[in-house]
């Protein structure tokens, strides 16, 4: 159906302007799957640029091409970036939510002529696999980073570091732990438990019995943080006044609702709150709540999309629609601009994005809705993970 | 006694010619893919990978009769193999690297065959799955050789005879990869008539009976678990080779579960039919994901219902009984 | 002549309940046995503890003078104790051809091999075929079992067991199930086994083990009630108590 | 000693929760031999249904939990009747790939109809909140699932074991035709207790939603858990899933408490320890 619906709509355009190119861009994300609601934001944040700032660029017209990869599986992504870029001739690739998928697609770049925007995966290494890649989403390490100085500002000496057993994981511990010890905190345990964790009790228990005064946590968002931050409640974590911190990835918009009161008052930095104040943020969010249907799934992948288009509109702008892998990328180098989530730009070296980090809160609205409350800004953070890993 | 020598020469003949045929249509049909799909030779490499894993799984399951969810272990140990040959070895040569998922393969072929043979029926798929989960932990744990959940990046292998590169295109690869098909086709073939493949057959329908015979059905079941193992690795290897990456998604449950419908839906216990249903599969799951992502799980569990509703054997087997009905009215 | 088959004193016991106790028996090449007893006398128990599906709690199997009890079923047939199954056991999807091929091939020590075919080993399929014309199955040596008769099948039990060229051959019920137009069959293929064989066979049919054996012997309650002639084993107040009183005086004493 | 305790009620009451929910997997394996992969899927069914009405139509939780339960069984009546009917008896592979088409079936119909969020079904007040055992706090309705879970336990026994449909059953699982021989009409014997399996499913999926939340891929998440706990303890035996599911939540408890960095493999060792040394399940009989 959308094969035929973008083919007649680029059909259209075609007829109507006579000499015009169209300029297509390869999206790969999760559409299907466990994953959909992700896949959902990154389309919903590509529809809302192209909605503000209009599908053509001078002469050219921009086509997106969807495809769908449910799951981490870099065989398919790289599959699936080879027939976009040979079969339907993209001079862009974007999307991505997995880092194995982007980190398959690196190798074929250089060959294929074509830019890699990254618009979610956040390990710190993907860029430095080619130099073609640019990234307007985060890393794990840039996110949580800060909560390190405000677990310390909160006067917790000593925490304990529960994380899920795999790579953005593994890469949130690290950055907690580097961030923290820096300020002269001590992560007295570091735990990385299995992904599969369905009963976090014994966790719990591991926390109270640990004599920590506050627990960093990391874990996909999903079903398992429901359990996890229902579990910190449920065994009386909460009420024996150990605090709670972690990167925004637990308190994404869109689960919210199901978590409910037991997520209130928990504090986490993120790149992006969808209650972010600015007129940025509100057209933004309003066209984008319009694309995605139900604005109760808006949630970070959006606005790493809409940069992402942001930064390849700038790429199709430099290079006058001309395929030209290097000069789009070096266009780009040090643009900075202001985006929904507040003032942003790309990093010359790493080609990652530079932006605020917010410690947020999860607050009640009037309308009995839930939602990230900001209250702190930690401005222009790059991405110490890369000098970590070097 | 003229009968009798009619019919000694002529199943000899009739099964090669059969397969002759199967090899002719192999190539008939990678030489179409090729011409009608020549933008898309990634996604046809990636069948062609897949359906090595379905051949393997064919092998335990189709022609002895051990139930198991957990073969991804075997193609997935073949592809790490070949990964970290070339990513922490330097061993970046296509055929070496096809070798080190051979080994690979096998050996995790050797270490499932001992643990899942120790049970029957259900008990045994509960086996392969928590061996399935095992390897899945165990690449995840070794993150500094396997690259973790991150996924096994940095492999670059060297052109194929010094002179035909792993390029954008993946003309290489596909060739690559339709040689490899064939070859192992070809040596399955011979495998599963010889004698070896006729005990396989006999432990399927009764193993009590092929001990009554003085053959011990376990090491022989080992056996072919290792053989298995070695035609897994081939795919992981072609895998690893294709993709310059290799994820932990090769060593996952949902993959080995997918290759298990792939081969069902196809029909048990025939080479064709592990192939078609490979190509079915995987070619309806992408017609349909591109054609309409949100619903392609619907329809793909559709496909199976009706399969089992209307072609209770297989796509293959049910076809083949068809054909032979026919063929027997006929004559 | 020496014997090449001998139980010692076997004994099993199945949670305390004593289901073999202290049989012996002997049985030299050429030997024809036949081994009777009312059900549940202990034939089933016997023949899986001799051919080592279960092990005993005393006594010692022998084969050739070697003792074999801590020897597994699969040595035993390799040492040349063969036996076919009551309720036929053969492979549906398989032709004859191939089920005394495989026999064949696995005697020899080559059912292992990887590449080949029987069809084209020529010696294997002479002696495959042999072995079927004799037992008057050479028409069907390439249809599939499933689409032969049952008496026919039974005859392949025969040939895949003596494919197998055994020393010691049991035989548990040949003739069950096959109707009666093709008992002559297998008689005459019983009548044909090689003259240097030991054949014990466990029959229900007493003609069948009149016309046959040499030698009965008669199990009841997991002993040895009789061991002699058939002649005599009417005649044994014993062997009448037990089992056989109305069947003697009805049929043979008739 | 104090943390011993303590697991040990985390490890119970996990392990009725996974009692709960698989138990009657156990009754469509054990008893109906049909390796029931939708198994599930029945359960979330049970999740969504009790979520509807308790979040869009404001029922109470006891209301909610039988809607769920019947309308679940309402919905799997013609599932059973024109898919399952047909896969009775046939090879193991068959069911597999019948009953994970049926899973996928059902998990796109509910991500299209109640979307791809995660649900949640409020607990009424008495079972909010965490109680006090003097030592630790434990969440109520985990105290209410252990209860739950032990009722039901006890429910199905004595059913099986001491009516008259259970010996029905009985026979007809030992050997259908005899029991048909014997008047009993097996049909009907299957359709109930297919009936009572996916009403179980479906009470385990509400009771067991605070730990294993209801969301579209709930069907594939867990299907693996609840079969092999199934199958360790042998398909078919109430005592033996309830032992099961004790023993592998015990172990998975304590070695996310001792190793959690090992926790997988504990559960998973565990598991092909317990299959290598009793091939046929804790309580499995031999066929």
């Amino acid at each position: 159906m959308k094969r035929v619906a973008i083919a007649a709509f680029a059909a259209i355009i075609m007829g109507n302007g006579a000499y015009a190119d169209t300029i297509k861009i390869g999206v790969v994300g999760p559409f299907s799957g466990p994953f959909a609601l992700q896949g959902k934001n990154f389309k919903a944040g590509i529809d809302a640029y192209m909605a503000m700032h209009g599908t053509t660029i001078g002469d050219d017209t921009v086509e997106i091409i969807y495809r769908d990869l449910p799951a981490a599986d870099p065989a398919q992504s790289k599959a699936l970036a080879q027939e976009l870029v040979v079969k339907e001739k993209v001079q862009y690739l974007a999307g991505f939510y997995f880092t194995p998928d982007a980190m398959a697609v690196t190798p074929i770049l250089k060959q294929a002529n074509v830019p890699l925007v990254v618009m979610n995966a956040a390990t710190s290494a993907i860029v430095t696999k080619s130099p073609l890649v640019v990234r307007t989403s985060f890393t794990t390490w840039q996110t949580s980073t800060p909560i390190a100085k405000v677990a310390h500002d909160a006067g917790v000496a000593k925490v304990i570091s529960i994380v899920s057993d795999y790579g953005p994981g593994v890469d949130a511990e690290n950055a907690f732990k580097a961030g923290f010890e820096k300020e002269g905190g001590a992560v007295i345990e570091a735990i990385r438990m299995p992904l599969s964790t369905n009963d976090f009790s014994p966790i719990m228990q591991r926390i109270k019995d640990s004599g920590a005064q506050g627990v960093f946590a990391f874990l996909p968002s999903g079903p398992t943080t429901l359990g996890f931050v229902k579990a910190y409640n449920d065994n009386g974590l909460k009420a024996a006044g150990i605090k709670f911190f972690a990167p925004g990835d637990l308190t994404q918009e869109s689960d919210l609702p199901a978590l409910g009161d037991a997520a209130l008052g928990i504090q986490t930095t993120f790149h992006y709150a969808v209650s972010h104040d600015s007129p940025e943020n509100k057209a933004f969010v309003e066209a984008a709540s319009k694309a995605i249907g139900n604005p109760a799934e808006l949630s970070f992948p959006s606005v790493g999309a809409f940069d992402g288009m942001n930064v390849i509109y700038k790429m199709i702008e430099a290079t006058g629609g001309e395929q030209d892998a290097q000069k789009a990328v070096d266009a780009v180098k040090g643009l900075s601009w202001i985006s929904p989530r507040g003032p942003v730009s790309i990093d010359p070296e790493s080609r990652h994005i530079t932006q605020n980090i917010y410690l947020r809160e999860v607050t009640k609205a009037n309308g009995g809705s839930y939602y990230n409350k900001e209250i702190q800004t930690f401005e222009n953070q790059g991405d110490p993970g890369l000098a970590a890993v070097k | 006694m003229n009968r009798e020598t009619v019919t000694k020469t002529m199943r000899p003949n009739r099964s090669i010619t059969r397969d002759l045929i199967g090899i002719a249509a192999i190539i008939v049909a990678s030489a179409l893919g090729y011409l009608l799909f020549p933008d898309n030779l990634a996604l046809l490499t990636r069948i062609i990978a897949i359906a090595l894993l379905v051949l393997s799984l064919d092998l335990v399951t189709g022609y002895c009769g051990v139930a198991t969810l957990g073969h991804a272990a075997l193609f997935g140990s073949g592809a790490y193999a070949a990964g970290i040959a070339a990513a922490h070895y330097g061993i970046t040569d296509p055929l070496l690297m096809t070798l080190a998922g051979i080994l690979g393969g096998a050996i995790a072929g050797l270490i499932c065959g001992v643990i899942i043979l120790r049970a029957h029926g259900l008990p045994q798929l509960v086996l392969s799955i928590s061996l399935i989960y095992l390897f899945h932990e165990f690449a995840n744990k070794a993150s500094s050789w396997t690259g973790g959940s991150d996924g096994l990046s940095g492999i670059s292998p060297d052109p194929l005879f010094g002179s035909f590169e792993f390029d954008l295109w993946g003309q290489t690869a596909y060739v690559f990869g339709v040689f490899l098909l064939l070859a192992v086709f070809v040596l399955l073939r011979f495998l599963v008539r010889s004698p070896f493949g006729m005990l396989c057959r006999g432990i399927k329908e009764d193993p009590m009976r092929i001990m009554a015979m003085g053959a011990s059905p376990k090491i022989t079941l080992i056996k072919m678990y290792v053989i298995s193992g070695a035609v897994a690795g081939i795919g992981g290897a072609l895998n690893a080779i294709s993709t310059q990456v290799v994820g932990l998604d090769s060593l996952s449950f949902t993959q080995s579960a997918e290759a298990l419908v792939m081969l069902v839906l196809g029909g048990t216990g025939s080479l064709f039919g592990a192939l078609m249903g490979t190509v079915v599969f995987m070619l309806f799951e992408d017609y349909v994901s591109a054609a309409n992502p949100f619903h392609w799980l619907t329809m793909v569990g559709a496909l199976l219902i009706g399969v089992v509703l209307c072609a209770p054997k297989g796509l293959y087997g049910t076809a083949a009984d068809i054909i032979t009905r026919r063929l027997e009215k006929r004559t | 002549m020496s014997a090449v088959f001998d139980v010692l004193n076997l004994k099993k016991a199945f949670s305390g309940l004593t289901v073999t106790n202290d049989v012996s028996l002997s049985m030299a090449p050429g030997d024809r046995v036949a081994l009777i007893g009312p059900n549940g006398a202990g034939k089933t128990t016997f023949v899986n503890l001799v051919t080592g599906s279960l092990q005993p709690v005393s006594g010692e199997v022998r084969l050739n003078g070697q003792t074999v009890t801590k020897i597994n079923a699969i040595g035993r047939v390799r040492r040349g104790l063969v036996r076919s199954f009551q309720v036929t056991r053969l492979f549906q999807e398989m032709t004859p051809a191939e089920h005394v091929a495989l026999a064949i091939l696995q005697r020899d020590g080559r059912a292992g091999k990887m590449f080949g075919n029987f069809l084209s080993m020529p010696e294997v399929l002479d002696e495959a075929s042999g072995l079927l014309a004799k037992l008057g199955l050479a028409d069907l040596m390439h249809r599939k079992v499933s689409e032969i008769a049952y008496g026919q099948q039974r005859l392949l039990e025969i040939a895949m067991a003596l494919a197998l060229k055994p020393k010691v051959l049991l035989l548990d019920e040949p003739a069950a199930g096959v109707p009666q137009s093709d008992t002559g069959r297998i008689e005459q293929a019983l009548a044909d086994l090689p003259s240097d064989l030991a054949v014990l066979m466990i029959e229900h049919d007493m003609d069948l083990v009149f016309r046959f054996a040499k030698r009965v012997i008669v199990l009841a309650a997991g002993t040895i009630i009789f061991d002699g002639s058939p002649a005599d084993v009417t005649k044994d107040a014993a062997v009448r108590e037990a089992y056989l009183g109305s069947y003697a005086n009805a049929s043979h004493a008739a | 000693m104090q943390t011993v305790f303590s697991i040990a009620i985390d490890a119970f009451a996990y392990g009725m929760v996974l009692f709960i929910i698989s138990i009657g997997l156990s009754v469509t394996m054990g008893l109906m031999r049909v390796v029931n992969l939708a198994h599930g899927a029945f359960a979330m069914i049970g999740g969504y249904i009790a979520s509807y009405a308790a979040q869009d139509l404001g029922l109470g939780y006891a209301a909610a939990v039988l809607l769920a339960v019947f309308g679940t069984v309402i919905i799997s009546i013609p599932i059973e009747r024109l898919l399952y009917r047909r896969i009775y008896g046939e090879p193991e592979l068959t069911q597999v790939l019948m009953t994970i088409g049926i899973t996928f079936c059902i998990i796109g119909i509910a991500n299209y109809v109640f979307g791809p969020t995660l649900k949640t079904i409020p607990l009424p007040p008495a079972l909010q909140g965490s109680a006090d055992l003097g030592f630790r706090s434990i969440a109520v309705h985990r105290l209410f699932a252990i209860v739950c879970g032990l009722a039901v336990a006890g429910g199905l026994w004595y059913a099986i074991e001491r009516t008259a449909f259970g010996v029905k059953l009985r026979a007809s699982v030992d050997n259908a035709s005899m029991a048909a021989a014997l008047g009993v009409r097996t049909e009907i014997i299957y359709a109930v207790s297919f009936a009572v399996a996916v009403g179980l499913a479906a009470f385990g999926g509400v009771l067991g939603a605070e730990l294993l939340p209801v969301e579209p891929y709930y069907a594939l998440r867990y299907m693996v858990t609840f079969l092999v706990v199934v199958s360790v303890g042998g398909a078919g035996s109430i005592p033996g899933a309830l032992l099961a599911c004790l023993l592998l939540g015990g172990i998975d408890t304590t070695g996310r408490y001792l190793m959690p960095e090992f926790g997988e493999f504990f559960f998973y060792l565990a598991v092909i320890a317990i299959i290598c040394i009793f091939p046929r399940g804790l309580a499995g009989r031999a066929r």
